[in-house]
């Protein structure tokens, strides 16, 4: 007898969940805070802001899952979830110290340390689809002298929606970065922009000169983001997506995900507009 | 030489054509040739060209009325999701029936899957189909290369043999045992009238397992299900199962695990045919579909033997008789059910 | 294969009861407040009618080890929905016939009606529905087992 | 390596060795030819053409096959922490493997690459293959790559001729087997003339330059998967899983969890691109909600982007599909359709 151990790729890091926050008024996002129980997991845990994780919940079984940490936030990683099917509404039923299991970190991320180096930024996130660019933020702030301008812009349904609400404030009295945070309709207490993401997009984003957008939101968001930054000179090659299929091994063996020939588990999550371009719509 | 089912085939070509050039239906469903002698095609000709690879012989097995909700479907102008449908009659199909798939087509329309406006049926009388699987073991695990068909008689041939053998002899078995051969409801008749038929003892086998005891019916059951790679092909090849979340899909809860588990295996079994319970008219297109030849229609057998004896009903043969699992008789039989005689009595009043 | 009566006298059968919320529950109910004796191997599971219990439910029993059922509802013509019990009875017809025809032992499987004033009725339906299980021992058919 | 003569006899006894140490496993006539079946030695015989219904996929990459385990009670040390399973180390011999399902393996171990399951599986079984007299008139082994006398992907081929079997080793795996009778088998300088001959005289694979793969990988996707031909395929298709699941070298499968009283396994089990959930989401939102997009799924995977990738395509030319497909729809004519678009 011997065992499949070394190396198992579908063998997940044992973890605990250390603090769950409730992130929108519905209550169907949570994040949760996690640590692996092995202090020399946690130690030797790297990623790229970008990509995803497998939660593992013995019994449910699992979700790929975006990691919100930023690779610089060494000691925990985070996760916010939406709740959706079977595995995500027995993760929100869950308490602090729980056990979950964490398989990865799984995908490609973003180029932070590649093309997107040297950069002016522009993030652009609509409802929870800001997760991994929490991680972006988090860790381009970290090595802010790699990065030219900084430009968020951040939209939710209705201010209860957005998510890290008090990390937006603290980011928006900050003068090395720009935040553009709006909800779909006014609501009385906003102070901030009302509008959807691609008429704010379209109002403040900036030149496309040495310039790159990351965008992730639902695809509806997308379609209508892309025309008033190609009418300032954006292109295809300039913009990085993230994309969503159902995923079940992350590894790009079990089929689940692809996207024509690319695997959006192994090849993604994410692509550049123009590659996407070049893929049959099956996402 | 001519045959029923040359003349069959041209009389549906013929008909076909007609139906697509006048532009009475969009599109018209039937059997194309297989690539291999012993499997055909459901076809659908979309230009009156294409009615030219339309063919009929005993190997057309799958139930035509399986494709008809979905292909209708997909004629119709594309809308949202809870958007009323156009103006005006909706695009038409042709399709061929014979007494089993009418009667399904009756059920389909009965549970408002179907609007019969939009057929036009040729009826046609089965003959009785072939079972690939008996031509197969006659054959001997030699390959067969070519079938002749004729009214009485199938002569298979390959390299270096050539079998003849009554029809009667290769029939499917829920063709052996059918007693509807002609279609119920038809916009036209092709070929002749089939004789009525009596069938001496129809439910034999459902009856020789009935005399069985419980441990011997548990052994022949797992033995008949064993090799099920659960690839839902009989699931699939039903006209009844069109649920848009089957139950073994769900997963909360799931009520079946996904895997080859010989209960999981059993249970999805047990409830696809319960699911055809008083809805199934012993087409046969499960049983010909599978591709490990499990006699699977001998569950749905069973059901509809106590349908005729428990309710009387026989499904699809009248659209105006209600469906026997969404009806009830106040005299139902309850011998089942433990208390039920003693009370009856007390009941006469209300 | 034969699941011979258990001589283990310690086995006693565990039996997934699904009761009808108007007639057989409030008839369960009475059997307690009047203090009827019955065996303690039903589980309850309270349903709004015998009507919305489906195959899947019993099978998924079945699977999970329960050594027997018993759905019980409100008589004909006293279903609260009407007719819900009427259309349960055809069902359960054909049910039973099925599982008894691929094996499944006769005994495993039960109907009956109820009403919310049998009481005592429910006590002895439910001794008798136990004795008759333990004739047949340990459920083995359709109980799913990993490992 | 070395080519032996065996006569009958040899073989029965070869087959009585191994079984002393390993287990043994051939094609089963049922209902045809079935599946695989564990067997004793004596009760070997060579399939007299074709393949079993069943692909020999089961064994690298069973169905289901366990993952991991855990305990399900929440007062254990460790409840609800995933734990690889133990493989079983005897090792097995598959006897009576044609060489589109031995080419199979190989294939499969290009997805499978990093695969411990998979790995563990392909370490402790051998394959003793047996080459093709009689393919079927549903065999297209040449066109996908193999040859009805390819060897690839087997530790041992037996060819059968005149009074008894050339076989030839072709792995060290394979040379453990009959180290025995390395000395006073080999076949003479004849028989290996007439075993090379034999294999020049099989249509030889066109893996190569000329051969589909190239020639698909070479062609513009967009124009391969907007070809007007899928509409045609779908309209026959019932959507079943019968190619995928019986076909060698569909590989796909899903994850799920189950836990009965207190014990729990994460299993893998096959799963099919046909079905309309493989890509659901759990909003409901699913990419490939039509029938169209799923059966051309499964042909651009097998005939494009899988040569894109690992290079030949996902397809040994077995014929399974073909022969017991319920509506007939040929992977062969889904190729020339493909092949003749510019």
């Amino acid at each position: 007898m011997k065992n499949i151990d070394q190396k198992n790729p579908y063998l997940p890091y044992p973890g605990r969940i250390e603090a769950i926050t409730i992130e929108t008024e519905d209550q169907s996002l949570k994040s949760y805070r996690i640590i692996l129980e092995k202090p020399e997991d946690m130690a030797n845990w790297t990623h790229v802001p970008g990509q995803f994780a497998m939660l593992s919940l013995a019994g449910k079984g699992e979700i790929p899952i975006g990691i919100a940490s930023s690779p610089t936030e060494k000691d925990h990683l985070l996760f916010t979830v939406n709740r959706a099917g079977v595995v995500t509404t027995a993760l929100h039923k869950m308490d602090v110290g729980a056990r979950i299991g964490v398989r990865g970190p799984l995908g490609n991320g973003f180029p932070v340390d590649k093309e997107l180096r040297g950069k002016n930024i522009v993030i652009i996130a609509g409802g929870f689809a800001f997760t991994t660019l929490r991680a972006t933020l988090i860790y381009m702030l970290a090595h802010r002298q790699d990065y030219g301008n900084i430009t968020v812009i951040y939209g939710a349904r209705t201010p209860g929606m957005l998510l890290y609400k008090e990390e937006l404030k603290s980011w928006s009295q900050r003068d090395d970065i720009e935040m553009h945070v709006t909800v779909d309709r006014e609501e009385p207490g906003w102070t901030g922009l009302v509008g959807f993401v691609p008429t704010i997009a379209g109002r403040v984003a900036p030149s496309p000169e040495n310039a790159a957008a990351l965008i992730c939101g639902p695809p509806i968001m997308i379609k209508f983001t892309m025309p008033p930054l190609e009418e300032i000179g954006w292109t295809d090659d300039q913009v990085y997506l993230s994309l969503e299929n159902r995923m079940k091994c992350g590894l790009g063996v079990c089929g689940h995900c692809n996207v024509g020939p690319v695997y959006v588990c192994k090849d993604g999550p994410v692509f550049t507009r123009d590659e996407v371009q070049k893929l049959p719509i099956e996402f | 030489m001519e045959t029923l089912f040359s003349q069959a085939t041209e009389a549906i070509k013929r008909e076909a054509r007609a139906l697509l050039e006048s532009g009475e239906v969009a599109a018209f469903l039937g059997f194309a040739k297989g690539s291999i002698p012993t499997v055909t095609r459901p076809f659908v000709a979309r230009s009156p060209e294409e009615t030219d690879k339309l063919i009929w012989n005993g190997l057309c097995v799958m139930n035509l009325a399986n494709y008809l909700p979905g292909l209708l479907k997909s004629l119709e102008p594309a809308r949202r999701p809870g958007e009323p449908p156009p103006e005006g009659p909706l695009p038409k199909v042709g399709v061929i029936a014979t007494g089993c798939w009418s009667r399904n087509m009756v059920i389909q329309i009965q549970e408002n899957q179907l609007i019969r406006e939009r057929l036009v049926i040729l009826g046609i009388d089965s003959p009785g189909m072939i079972d690939r699987r008996k031509l197969e073991s006659l054959a001997g695990g030699k390959e067969i290369q070519a079938i002749e068909e004729a009214e009485k008689k199938v002569v298979i041939s390959g390299k270096g043999f050539r079998l003849e053998t009554a029809r009667q002899e290769v029939l499917r078995d829920n063709c052996l045992t059918c007693t509807h051969p002609s279609p119920v409801i038809l916009d036209k008749k092709i070929g002749p009238t089939m004789p009525e038929r009596h069938v001496h003892e129809p439910f034999a086998r459902i009856e020789e397992i009935e005399r069985m005891d419980a441990d011997s019916r548990w052994a022949w059951f797992q033995k008949e299900i064993e090799c099920c790679i659960r690839c839902y092909a009989c699931r699939n090849a039903c006209p009844l199962c069109y649920c848009p979340t089957c139950f073994v899909d769900d997963s909360h809860p799931q009520w079946v695990g996904k895997s080859v588990d010989p209960v999981d295996t059993a249970i999805f079994h047990i409830l696809r045919a319960y699911h055809c319970a008083g809805r199934c008219t012993d087409c046969g297109a499960c049983e010909s579909a599978c591709p490990m030849g499990i006699k699977m229609r001998l569950f749905t057998r069973k059901l509809q033997k106590d349908c005729l004896e428990l309710f009387a009903s026989e499904p699809g043969l009248d659209i105006n008789s209600p469906l026997p699992l969404t009806t009830y008789g106040p005299e139902d039989p309850e011998r089942f059910i433990i208390n039920g005689s003693k009370q009856q009595g007390t009941q006469g009043g209300k | 294969m034969d699941p011979a009566p258990e001589k283990d006298q310690k086995w006693e059968p565990k039996i997934i009861a699904f009761l009808c919320n108007w007639c057989s529950y409030a008839g369960a109910d009475l059997a307690g407040v009047s203090r009827f004796q019955y065996p303690p191997n039903i589980r309850i599971i309270r349903v709004p009618c015998s009507g919305r219990v489906s195959a899947n439910m019993i099978l998924d029993a079945l699977k999970a080890g329960a050594d027997g059922i018993l759905v019980s509802g409100c008589h004909p013509g006293d279903c609260h929905y009407i007719s819900g019990n009427l259309y349960a009875r055809r069902r359960f017809a054909l049910l039973k016939n099925l599982l008894e025809f691929i094996g499944i032992e006769p005994e495993r499987i039960n109907f009956s009606w109820i009403s919310a004033s049998e009481g005592e009725q429910f006590a002895e339906l439910v001794t008798k529905i136990t004795t008759r299980i333990k004739t047949v021992g340990p459920t083995k058919r359709l109980v799913k087992k990993i490992g | 390596m070395k080519i032996l003569k065996l006569d009958d006899s040899d073989l029965k006894t070869l087959l009585a060795r191994w079984y002393e140490t390993r287990d043994l496993f051939s094609p089963v006539e049922k209902n045809g030819m079935a599946g695989w079946k564990r067997i004793e030695p004596l009760e070997f015989v060579e399939p007299a053409k074709g393949v079993p219904k069943t692909s020999l996929k089961t064994f690298f990459f069973p169905q289901p096959e366990t993952l991991l385990e855990y305990s399900a009670r929440p007062g254990d040390e460790g409840a609800y922490v995933p734990r690889p399973v133990k493989e079983k180390a005897r090792e097995r011999i598959i006897l009576g493997v044609r060489p589109c399902d031995a080419r199979s393996v190989l294939l499969n171990s290009l997805p499978f690459a990093d695969d411990p399951y998979f790995k563990a599986k392909k370490d402790t079984t051998l394959i003793v293959g047996f080459t093709c007299k009689q393919p079927c008139s549903t065999c297209f082994c040449s066109w996908a790559g193999g040859s009805p006398m390819d060897t690839e992907g087997m530790d041992i081929a037996m060819t059968r001729v005149e009074g008894g079997y050339l076989a030839d080793i072709l792995t060290k795996k394979g040379e453990g087997l009959v180290d025995h009778l390395l000395d006073n088998r080999e076949a003479s300088p004849e028989e290996k003339e007439q075993l090379k001959t034999l294999r020049e005289q099989a249509q030889g694979g066109t893996g190569s330059e000329g051969g589909p793969a190239e020639i698909l990988k070479k062609k513009n996707l967009m124009d391969l998967y907007n070809a007007p031909f899928w509409q045609g395929l779908a309209d026959s298709c019932i959507n079943c899983g019968a190619c995928t699941f019986l076909c060698p070298t569909c590989y796909c499968f899903d994850i799920q969890d189950e836990t009965i009283k207190g014990k729990g396994r994460r299993i893998r089990y096959w799963d099919s691109c046909m079905f309309p959930l493989f890509t659901q989401h759990a909003s409901g939102h699913n990419p490939r909600s039509q029938k169209v997009q799923r059966v051309r799924n499964r042909f651009m995977h097998k005939l494009k982007y899988f040569p894109e990738r690992f290079g030949p395509l996902s397809c040994v030319g077995c014929g399974r599909c073909i022969r017991e497909c319920p509506v007939n729809i040929d992977i062969r004519e889904v190729m020339r359709d493909l092949l003749s678009i510019p």
